[in-house]
């Protein structure tokens, strides 16, 4: 079959790509190889856009074990106690099929998560859909929270946390990224480096199917005329049986058989023998005849493009095979010896004793195009607004439509589909900062939490990437969790156009200056280009997906409020930066102006002094103050809990909604007991922290002296209609 | 009148049943599964099954042309996942 | 007091139902569904989660295992029964219940924390808690509709065999707290010996005041009566 | 030999279709909440609409009387629950 331009083209190779390809060989590839080329060799397996920037980012620590390069980060929590984690993006097959697409999203990583030796123990979601208003948002949205239910309550792993935003920017190009949380004994970690000659390497889980093979499909109904036309076919999920192969992977793991493993995600076959032999500096060698398939007629090429899930492949001690087997077998699940570990550095495929394709593993993995994109500079926005212009409104009026908005509105539409309890652990579910998840058996618990901010990203992508960070690490700070780690997925426009690949560097820029500051460093991740159409990309989204630790867990710390008559407090400084407020996106739909600063000094003292806070059991509820500003948060304790406010006109700022709805960062909201509050000032004394006395809590209702005055139940009516209505 | 009037009204509905498969080369966990059972319950000649949904609709319509277009627009808008899955419209008498 | 908790494929909230029984001091044993022997048990029990993947009907394949066998000759020689929610399906797919659970009436998976009414305190596995007394327990469901034929309705009454019916927090029964559309309201029954019960709310998830409540406690405290 | 051998291959799988229906008496939740949503949707002139579940069995057997029993065993022990369900076995040509 001669390989044309076209069919290099459907693979997603350009050019310069397919010459570098013939140099790398020697000669023309087959069809088999040019497939396995283009799988390894986009910007999916390859990181070639983003791998130079990547590299800048914070990677190590003393509570790493295993940054990012692995299924998934590991790190250390005391005792013989590891966290492994990771988030990944499903975003366009959600787009053309919701329900699956996020399903398989979960169950993709899951898998990265369990391949290491851990067993899960929650799953988060970022999912960023398009406005209300567009025609397809509703069916997306019902399609993607019953996806993500769907594949967690079967498997039994509690969803615990998560964000869900609407954007317009989002209309053609929905978001869904999932981040799983595993557990693992430090010393019973597992890896993906094969190493030893002639190891068998093994196949298990599901069949392989003809599922996601979309360059094959294309190319074949391209020159293969009389055949029958081969659609994409979706990835459909089957939680049951990863269920099975997570027990079944977990048995196995329980000794010394395995030698390294590594599950099937994209590229199937191939990015998981490439990447086993690659890391390893073996070759592989697989006879293609023995691959557990679904259907008839399955060609090599499909075989090892197919991105059928719920599979796995294994490198195996000498003489353990039959033990292994016994284990998925007692789970029905497929187990076959299909090639073995070579010396070769190469990876041979071998199908009816003929040798179909063998490609040097350097040529696909080491020798894999690295880019350094043209990328250029954010123009800074100019401060436009003309605030002296805008209509008047009513604190209570601005209060209501925000808190009425489809993006401010509660989520328990949601989360009420989605099991938060299952394996009995999850001390602190939806609703507040952080979900507190507490180790098995065992008085310590870690907190997550996943958080992004697309629209300071698009306006400051800089300001916009510290942001994140701070706000993720405060989400764990008010939980009472010291933040350790964490993970990330970096969704983007295109990166062959220059303001996106500015927007994705300057982003990065800021993360990093933002973990360092912070010692907060990245241990995993995922990067999601060619998010958008053609003409328009999407506003550059990074989702960050933190974990903190509690050391000794009394009882979990929200941000219901809990008793009468307390002190609230707020602490960090409200200078009332209005650019970029949902207040403005809310009221006015203004989307233009800058974001709130970032002072790194300030979050991380803030944070730490809070966190003494709570750890001295001085605090009894806290929350931080971030979208939609003061009145918003104190909205929020309100609503989750059975008790209301009165919050002091403010003394200085004259300007009342500035204050109000101003989102400085850094601040944070505590009660605290009047008996506790000499105690508390005392330490935010020491610690130079700047804090101010708003108000008290109480009865009933929700109250801003000489302002507004709205009846808890109310305030909770406004807060929880929207996703009823929709 | 009476009697005409029912005797409209009859005339007004028309039946029609729907059956939605899984297209080919599409995973069918559950058919998977049930197949297996099967065969463990002792079937042993069973060569394949496959599971899908069924639906009886009534329509209110004189018009059978009419009402198989309506038909199919609710296979369209709502029943049919027409990424993964075929249908098939039958008449019912 | 010796208790055993079945294990099928996708069975998911085994272990939880495991950790519970021992916190509660009772000697519990797993049994793998192709096992063909129970051991010596004075409660067995069918745990939550997703046998089989609740393909074809929850709990219909599960319902089938030969261990299932087993079971219900236990059942039949007066043994202690407790499926609880994917293991109430499974008890109503064997016929050790009768009745059926139907898919939940928005179509939704449904996990929060409901009140239940106590509507029979005088069995094996409520009689710690008062009559009427009402608990918060989570549900965590796709099928937990609950629907029977009239003759069985009337049975379930006359007999005082419903178990548990949803209700508000001051214990009004009515179909705004209805999580699911089940008859009457209805979250768990009797069999008329009173020896099987089968409830959609997980008890195993409320007997730790960290994670939740110690709302479930109770009914593991009658069984060590 | 070869010929004769396929066809013999080709008679003995028999196909046939089982519709599973929920019992007249039976609730059906799912074809309700379908109902109303395809109402929202404008779809008018719908009278009713009912769900149920959908086989397609391929039997290795040239028996047909055979073949449908084996069928009907599987109804039976599996894929029916008859306190709630009715069925019907049809051979698919
Ligand atoms: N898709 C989702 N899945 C799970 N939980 C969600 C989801 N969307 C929102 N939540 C939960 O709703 C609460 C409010 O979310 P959000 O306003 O984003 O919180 P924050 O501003 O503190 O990050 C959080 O507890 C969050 O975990
Ligand atoms: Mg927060």
């Amino acid at each position: 079959m001669k390989i044309t331009e076209k069919i290099i083209e459907k693979h997603g190779l350009k050019k310069e790509e397919y010459e570098n390809i013939k140099k790398l060989l020697n000669r023309n590839p087959n069809l088999l190889e040019l497939g396995i080329f283009s799988a390894m060799w986009n910007e999916h397996c390859s990181y070639k856009s983003s791998k130079i920037h990547l590299k800048k980012l914070p990677t190590k620590g003393k509570q790493v074990i295993q940054g990012p390069g692995e299924n998934a980060g590991v790190i250390d929590i005391g005792d013989d106690d590891a966290i492994v984690f990771k988030i990944e993006s499903h975003n366009h097959p959600s787009y053309i099929e919701p329900y699956q697409g996020a399903s398989t999203g979960v169950g993709g990583i899951l898998r990265d998560v369990f391949t290491m030796g851990a067993r899960p123990i929650a799953l988060l979601n970022s999912i960023h859909f398009g406005s209300p208003s567009h025609p397809k948002t509703k069916s997306l949205l019902n399609g993607v929270v019953s996806g993500i239910g769907g594949y967690g309550n079967c498997i039994g792993i509690p969803t615990v946390a998560g964000e869900t935003k609407f954007n317009e920017t989002y209309n053609e190009n929905i978001l869904v990224n999932a981040m799983a949380v595993g557990h693992a004994k430090k010393n019973k970690i597992f890896y993906s480096k094969a190493k030893g000659l002639n190891k068998s390497v093994v196949y298990v889980g599901s069949k392989t199917g003809r599922d996601g093979i979309h360059g094959a499909s294309m190319a074949s109904a391209e020159f293969d005329e009389n055949s029958e036309e081969k659609k994409p076919t979706v990835q459909v999920g089957d939680p049951f049986t990863e269920k099975l192969l997570l027990e079944a992977c977990l048995e196995l793991m329980k000794d010394d058989s395995i030698i390294s493993i590594q599950d099937m995600g994209a590229a199937g076959l191939t990015s998981s023998s490439v990447e086993m032999a690659s890391k390893g500096s073996l070759g592989i060698e697989l006879e293609l005849d023995k691959v557990p398939c679904r259907e008839e007629n399955m060609t090599p090429y499909e075989m090892m493009l197919s991105e059928s899930q719920e599979r796995m492949l294994m490198i195996l001690e000498d003489g353990k095979e039959k033990h292994a087997k016994q284990i998925f077998e007692k789970w029905d699940l497929d187990f076959v010896i299909i090639g073995k570990t070579t010396n070769t550095k190469k990876l041979t495929l071998k199908y009816k004793n003929k040798i179909e394709g063998e490609i040097p593993i350097d040529a696909l993995a080491a020798n894999a195009p690295i880019y350094d994109r043209k990328w250029s500079k954010k123009k800074n926005e100019k401060n436009t607004i003309d605030f002296k212009k805008l209509k008047k409104i009513k604190i209570e009026d601005a209060l209501i439509k925000i808190l009425s908005s489809p993006n401010h509105s509660n989520k328990s539409w949601i989360t009420d589909q989605y099991d938060q309890m299952v394996m009995c652990d999850t001390a602190q579910r939806s609703g507040s900062d952080a979900a507190i998840i507490r180790i098995h058996n065992k008085d310590k618990a870690i907190a997550v939490s996943v958080d992004s901010s697309a629209n300071y990203c698009k306006s400051h992508p800089l300001t916009g990437g510290k942001q994140i960070v701070c706000e993720n690490w405060r989400n764990l700070i008010t939980v009472g969790a010291k933040p350790l780690a964490i993970t990330n997925c970096l969704n983007f426009g295109n990166p062959e156009n220059e303001d996106v690949m500015g927007e994705f560097a300057e982003c990065l820029e800021g993360i990093k200056k933002a973990c360092e500051f912070l010692n907060y460093p990245i241990v995993s991740g995922n990067v999601s280009f060619y998010n958008g159409t053609n003409k328009k990309n999407i506003f550059p989204t990074p989702v960050i997906g933190g974990v903190g630790l509690i050391k000794k867990i009394f009882k979990p710390i929200g941000h219901s409020l809990k008793k009468d008559k307390s002190f609230l407090i707020l602490i960090g400084k409200t200078f009332g930066h209005l650019g970029q407020s949902c207040f403005l996106q809310e009221n006015y739909s203004i989307t233009e102006g800058k974001p709130p600063e970032v002072n790194l000094t300030n979050e991380k003292n803030n944070g730490e002094a809070v966190l003494k806070l709570i750890n001295e059991n001085l605090i009894d509820s806290a929350h931080d103050v971030s979208n939609g500003g003061l009145l918003v948060a104190l909205s929020e304790m309100t609503i989750s809990s059975n008790l209301g406010v009165k919050i002091e006109k403010p003394k200085k700022l004259n300007n009342t909604i500035e204050y109000f709805f101003g989102e400085d960062q850094g601040r944070y909201i505590l009660e605290i007991g009047e008996r506790n509050f000499k105690k508390v000032e005392k330490i935010l004394k020491t610690g130079n922290i700047f804090y101010e006395k708003i108000g008290v809590t109480q009865q009933e209702f929700f109250e801003v002296e000489g302002e507004l005055k709205i009846a808890k139940n109310d305030l909770f009516k406004i807060n929880n209609q929207w996703y009823n209505n929709y | 009148m009476e009697k005409l009037f029912q005797l409209n009204s009859k005339k007004n509905k028309l039946k029609f049943s729907v059956i939605v498969t899984l297209k080919k080369d599409v995973l069918d966990p559950q058919g998977k599964v049930v197949q297996n059972t099967l065969a463990n319950l002792g079937m042993d000649n069973l060569k394949s099954i496959r599971q899908g949904k069924y639906f009886e609709i009534d329509v209110e319509e004189q018009d059978q042309v009419k009402a198989e277009e309506k038909v199919n627009q609710m296979c369209e808008k709502l029943l049919v996942n027409l990424i993964i899955e075929d249908y098939k419209i039958d008449k019912v008498k | 007091m010796k208790s055993c908790v079945i294990v099928f494929p996708g069975s998911n909230c085994d272990r939880d139902i495991a950790t519970a029984l021992e916190k509660m001091q009772f000697k519990n044993k797993m049994v793998w569904h192709k096992e063909t022997a129970l051991p010596k048990s004075d409660l067995i029990v069918i745990p939550g989660g997703f046998s089989y993947g609740d393909y074809l009907r929850s709990g219909a394949i599960a319902g089938k295992s030969i261990i299932l066998d087993e079971v219900i000759k236990a059942a039949n020689s007066g043994c202690l029964i407790l499926g609880i929610c994917n293991g109430f399906q499974i008890l109503t797919e064997t016929g050790l219940l009768s009745g059926t659970l139907l898919r939940n009436k928005k179509l939704k998976f449904i996990n929060k924390d409901v009140n239940i009414k106590v509507m029979n305190n005088k069995t094996k596995f409520s009689s710690n808690y008062r009559l009427n007394q009402v608990l918060k327990i989570n549900i965590a469901h796709n099928e937990g509709n609950f629907f029977t034929n009239e003759k069985h309705r009337e049975q379930l009454k006359k007999e005082d065999l419903i178990a548990f019916k949803y209700c508000d927090e001051k214990g009004d029964i009515s179909e705004r707290v209805n999580p699911n559309g089940a008859m009457d309201n209805i979250a768990g029954i009797y069999n008329s010996k009173k020896n099987i019960l089968g409830m959609m709310p997980h008890p195993e998830r409320m007997i730790d005041e960290m994670i939740s409540n110690t709302d479930g406690i109770n009914l593991f405290k009658s069984l060590l009566n």
